[in-house]
């Protein structure tokens, strides 16, 4: 993982450092208690802390392999139900409203059914996962799909392109600045699906030190916490999704 | 925070919707409260379902008493700046047990051994005494490198791996003991009481906002005085409690128990005031034994707000 | 042989504030081999008549038959050059032109060679890596002309193919064109609004009226050819097809 | 509300009742046990018998207002930041980074600070709403603003367009095709997370209602709220959104 | 009195596989009240010149002084007819035809009276109410005038207008614009592919050479007005300019 300086510009920095001394500052001046705000500097003690023994580490890849799969599947099924809910009006009309509908559900209440059809297992925890980001990566993609400029597909049909040669030759690069949003969002939902559900299953991974840290009433482990999963979500970000989406602009001539 | 407006004529109580808060339900339900701190005062309550989330309510000024396991008045303790969150009086002993699933082969503590085990949260009062149980038997949990595989899941979520058979035994608290022994057919290896001192520990415990109760001192007093008339009552009028406690599950979660479920539970514990504080103290000590207590040592000796009820309430009249 | 008949072709739009009749009735017949030109007044449907007969758009009355079957549905035996290019901006030009021939399977060295022949034909082999957003106007018309001459189809729609081109550019295209079609022998429909173009280009130059529009009239143009811009020959038919379109375009005027 | 025969359509209907149908035979033929996979017959039961007591319209509409406003906040606030994001690239940079990273926070998560900052108020659970919907919309709008032909803001500023004439003139109906998808996502996103605040907070609403099923193992009530849940969100969908959508399709020539 | 000049205007592009300079140091020196037509090869930098002038892009070097001051960023003193269109989508016919008095605070009502003064000049008063996807490409080319000319802009930067206008309705077009720039003596670039209108249109012909571009050449057109295409009096200088055109285009096939 290279991050180059581009990606860490002086004003993020600037900007990151000065939420941080903002933080100290409230927190010295002691609008709040220490044990509802903690420091910086007590934040950052937990973290050590904790990256010291290792548990953080160990959280950090446990959740990020189930992330990976349940992202994968969520992606994969996503790209697939948006296009043909977009080009074909049945589906849009019933397993494309299933899904929406599905999707009002808070992946809490997912938990009971989860654990009801996979047990605690991580097949439940990647459930969940892959519930919560899949409407993201569907609904990009329909949005994408259905805004593509008619006159390419019609292009693309008199050249003879039909069936999935129309779908992976024109439907899917057509609607790619928008899938890409897609799949950033579904990579944020499925981050969050992943550490809410390890925190209901309480079974390893971040959200589990996170769920320890709420449960003994610890803030500042939970801040601890609630930074590494930011700051695993933005450096993805900005390696992955920053590069893919500035690449695919810059070759339409959006930049 | 938003919320708090003068304190004067409010009282703030939190409790949850378990057979070992009976002492509130009934109380509230049953107009002991009220009569007791008069109409000047007006009583707001809350339901929560877990010890943190009423710490936090504690903490962010949004209650003022609370009942909670000693788990989690142990962490409000240690965790409120100045040690704002005190206890004030016991609510209940007793009431936990190991439920064995009915396909398992678990006989014994010997028997632990590469099964897999729950308790409904991570540092909460069963799960403190299972870790210890363990480490007692010379057991260590998976995450440490063990053998018995340890779940933190919500008692809801216990009850549907006890129906699919996913795990082989949980530490739970009254009712869901009696609900997974009487309705899945689980085998009660052991009531927790029987491990400590005495048979006896603190289950549930009434905590305090300590700025409140210097505040509010007569408020708090006639609070208390009914708090212990409560306990007489219940322990003289279990059947009718069985009643109070049916309707208040109804009209709040629109669902009641079986009688029988409510009787076996209720017959499981204990109502009593008294904290018992060895216990809290001993409960402390396997707490910090497993690392949830901080990294900066405890000191208890603060824990109980002495409060002189009876003087309080001879002034006053 | 009859290539394509256009028989009683009808069709009508609606619009916030009125119903619109495009077509009021084409008639057309179109021989194996035929090169047509069609103009007509800015609006009148001519590239509504391509889309049609392109598969792309259906009537609401009569239809298109084409090699004695009635259209129902596009295909890439009747290609069309789109009045506003519809490249692709997600490819680089030559793969823009070799989309169709990808699309038939046709492997990669064969469809570099002959995109190769038509990107040097439309002076773009330099641009042969660039994309779409690159290129001037002219350029991007000269791409789709190129990607469509690739397919080697039965029948060619162009419309307004050579619009955005310079004069002299044009002038070297419509050499281009006739020898294409002289050598191939392949049926082309072509709309142009400059008449001096369509007498270059047709055997055949048909004349739509305005909406909803009918053709007017038939012209057919034996000159020999190679045929350009400047010759006198065609100056005679120039002037009848303008007698026949400028009363269509007062008429819109009304 | 009026809801057309256009919306509910005989596949969409069929669609619907083959899956009770399948359920049913999954319940009949007794999988699992009738206490965690209860029929559809019982959850009918459980709904009408809500429904009688007025808890759940009562529920539905404490949910619905509190939805109404993290929903505004969300929305307001997404596109604003959106347009900004895409426009400035010191905010997307800075403020842009942070809104990514505060999302991969599950709202589970909020929830303490929530009830730190704000009490047990309407006004946490409107924060919790918010924060779990705006990214959607900031996101969405962001991807819109940046997939603008260039054309169009060129021939907007050429014309005399700037500032906020830009953005309400051009930038905004531009990328509004976009900014529906994105509220269509706010949308599910808010009303998923008022219902996990609720559940959380246990206070009143919906999520309530779903946790009081849940505590007490009620599967049959769980099953009832999350199908009240989808319902309202399928309803929302296809009266507010759908007709928006299509509207403003069928404006672009896109249908 | 100078208008505009543009000083050595050089503007590079990079593409995949090549750098290219499409401006190669364009100088040009526009009076106030000057009707100047831009011609070269496709491709040249036509429009890329116009959209440094309208301040869209900045040059590589050299300058554009407009009423003495460098021109820094775009304006509605200068107003550019996009050569593909950049009409509004979202917007009817008539609003986009008003966008830019909207722009400018104009209320209504006189809003309502100006567009409706251009739209009958273009023909499409019975479109006002149509989005722009539901009229054809001449028709579109006709709101992006009116869009302009509704701005009565000092300085008018027009891409290929008429491009696909049929030869009727821009002989119409023809006639109004040499109306309009009579009337109001606006400045005016225009770019054209078309000889005969440059010189039915222009006071000063400019030719681009091929890229890198420069001018070539201008020429002074002082015949009398109206002018129209089939003036024989223009025949002689449209040869001059097809003379300078011709090896451009020789040249850019090499
Ligand atoms: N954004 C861009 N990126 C790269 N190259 C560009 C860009 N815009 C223009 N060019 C190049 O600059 C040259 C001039 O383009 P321009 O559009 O100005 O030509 P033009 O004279 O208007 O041609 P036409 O008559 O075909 O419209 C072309 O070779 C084109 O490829
Ligand atoms: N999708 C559509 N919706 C509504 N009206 C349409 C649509 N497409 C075309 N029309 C109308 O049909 C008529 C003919 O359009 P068409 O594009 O075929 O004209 P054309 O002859 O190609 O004109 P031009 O020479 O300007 O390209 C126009 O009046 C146009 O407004
Ligand atoms: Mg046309
Ligand atoms: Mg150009």
């Amino acid at each position: 993982m290279i991050i180059t300086g581009k990606n860490f510009t002086p004003h993020r920095i600037a900007f990151y450092a000065g939420i941080i001394v903002i933080w100290q500052i409230i927190s010295m001046v002691g609008v709040w208690p220490d044990n509802i705000f903690p420091s910086p500097y007590e934040v950052a003690e937990d973290l050590a802390y904790s990256a010291a023994d290792g548990s953080l580490f160990y959280g950090i890849a446990t959740s990020m392999w189930r992330l990976s799969i349940g992202l994968a599947i969520a992606i994969s099924g996503g790209v697939v139900l948006g296009i043909f809910m977009a080009r074909v009006e049945v589906i849009n009309q019933t397993v494309g409203s299933l899904v929406l509908g599905l999707q009002s559900i808070p992946s809490i209440a997912w938990v009971p059914l989860a654990i009801l059809w996979f047990g605690l297992t991580d097949v439940g925890i990647i459930f969940v996962t892959a519930i919560g980001a899949i409407f993201a990566v569907t609904i990009n993609t329909y949005t994408g799909v259905k805004n593509i400029d008619p006159h390419y597909i019609e292009a693309a049909r008199n050249m003879g392109a039909k069936g999935t040669q129309l779908i992976t030759a024109v439907l899917i690069p057509a609607a790619f600045p928008y899938m890409i949003s897609g799949f950033k969002q579904g990579w944020a939902f499925a981050w969050r699906g992943v550490i809410g559900a390890e925190l209901l299953f309480s079974f390893l991974g971040l959200g589990f030190l996170l769920n320890a840290g709420r449960s003994l009433n610890d803030v500042s482990q939970v801040i601890s916490i609630m930074i590494v999963i930011m700051v695993i979500g933005l450096v993805i970000d900005t390696v992955v999704f920053k590069k893919l989406e500035n690449k695919v602009m810059s070759r339409w001539g959006l930049q | 925070s938003s919320s708090d407006t003068t304190h004067e004529n409010k009282i703030r109580i939190a409790y949850f919707p378990n057979i070992g808060h009976a002492i509130p339900i009934v109380g509230i339900e049953k107009g002991f409260f009220e009569e007791s701190i008069g109409n000047q005062t007006k009583i707001e309550t809350r339901v929560f379902d877990s010890g943190p989330q009423a710490i936090e309510s504690l903490f962010a000024n949004s209650i003022d008493l609370a009942y909670v396991g000693p788990g989690p008045a142990i962490n409000g303790f240690l965790n409120s700046d100045n040690h704002n969150v005190k206890i004030l009086a016991g609510a209940a002993s007793g009431g936990a047990s190991f439920i064995v699933h009915p396909n398992s082969e678990i006989n014994s503590v010997s028997d632990f051994a590469g099964k897999k085990i729950a308790t409904p949260q991570i540092g909460n009062t069963q799960d403190v005494s299972l870790r210890h149980y363990l480490s007692e038997n010379g057991l260590k949990p998976a995450e440490k490198g063990g053998s018995v595989t340890v779940y933190n899941i919500s008692n809801p979520d216990i009850y549907t791996l006890f129906v699919k058979g996913d795990i082989d035994g949980a530490w739970v608290p009254e009712p869901w003991a009696t609900i997974l022994e009487t309705e899945l057919g689980g085998k009660r290896l052991f009531h927790e009481e029987e491990l400590w001192p005495n048979k006896e520990f603190a289950s549930v415990l009434l905590i305090a906002n300590v700025d409140y109760v210097e505040k509010n001192p007569i408020i708090i007093a006639n609070f208390l005085r009914s708090h212990y008339e409560t306990v007489t009552w219940i322990n003289t009028n279990p059947v009718e409690t069985r009643i109070v406690f049916n309707n208040f599950l109804n009209s709040y979660l629109g669902q009641s128990l079986s009688d029988d479920v409510i009787d076996i539970a209720l017959s499981n514990l204990v109502i009593t005031a008294d904290p018992k504080p060895n216990s809290i103290f001993s409960f402390a000590e396997r707490a910090d034994a497993l690392g949830y207590l901080g990294r900066n040592g405890y000191d208890l000796s603060e824990i109980f707000l002495h409060f002189d009820m009876n003087s309080i309430l001879e002034e006053s009249t | 042989m009859t290539k394509l008949e256009a028989k009683n072709i009808v069709k009508h739009f609606s619009h916030e504030s009125h119903k619109l009749t495009a077509l009021g009735g084409i008639n057309l017949k179109v021989e194996a081999g035929d090169f047509v030109c069609l103009v007509g007044p800015s609006g009148c449907g001519k590239s509504t008549f391509l889309r049609i007969i392109a598969g792309l758009e259906k009537p609401d009355e009569g239809q298109i038959i084409f090699d004695g079957h009635p259209v129902t549905e596009t295909s890439p035996e009747r290609i069309m050059v789109f009045q506003e290019g519809a490249l692709f901006p997600w490819l680089k030009v030559q793969d823009n032109v070799e989309f169709g021939l990808k699309m038939a399977g046709i492997p990669k060295e064969e469809r570099a060679k002959i995109s190769n022949r038509y990107l040097d034909m439309m002076q773009l082999t330099k641009f042969a890596n660039s994309y779409t957003y690159q290129l001037s106007t002219g350029m991007k018309q000269r791409v789709a002309i190129a990607r469509a001459l690739v397919m080697d189809p039965d029948v060619l729609l162009m419309d307004e193919p050579f619009a955005s081109l310079d004069a002299q550019t044009r002038d070297l295209l419509l050499v281009e064109m006739q020898l294409i079609w002289e050598k191939t022998k392949k049926t082309i429909l072509f709309v142009t609004h400059n008449v001096a173009e369509a007498t270059v280009l047709g055997t055949k130059i048909a004349v739509f009226s305005n909406r909803p529009s009918i053709i007017k009239k038939e012209f057919e143009n034996n000159s020999p050819r190679p045929r350009i811009t400047e010759d006198e020959s065609l100056l005679k038919l120039q002037q009848d097809i303008l007698a026949e379109l400028r009363p269509e375009v007062k008429k819109s005027r009304e």
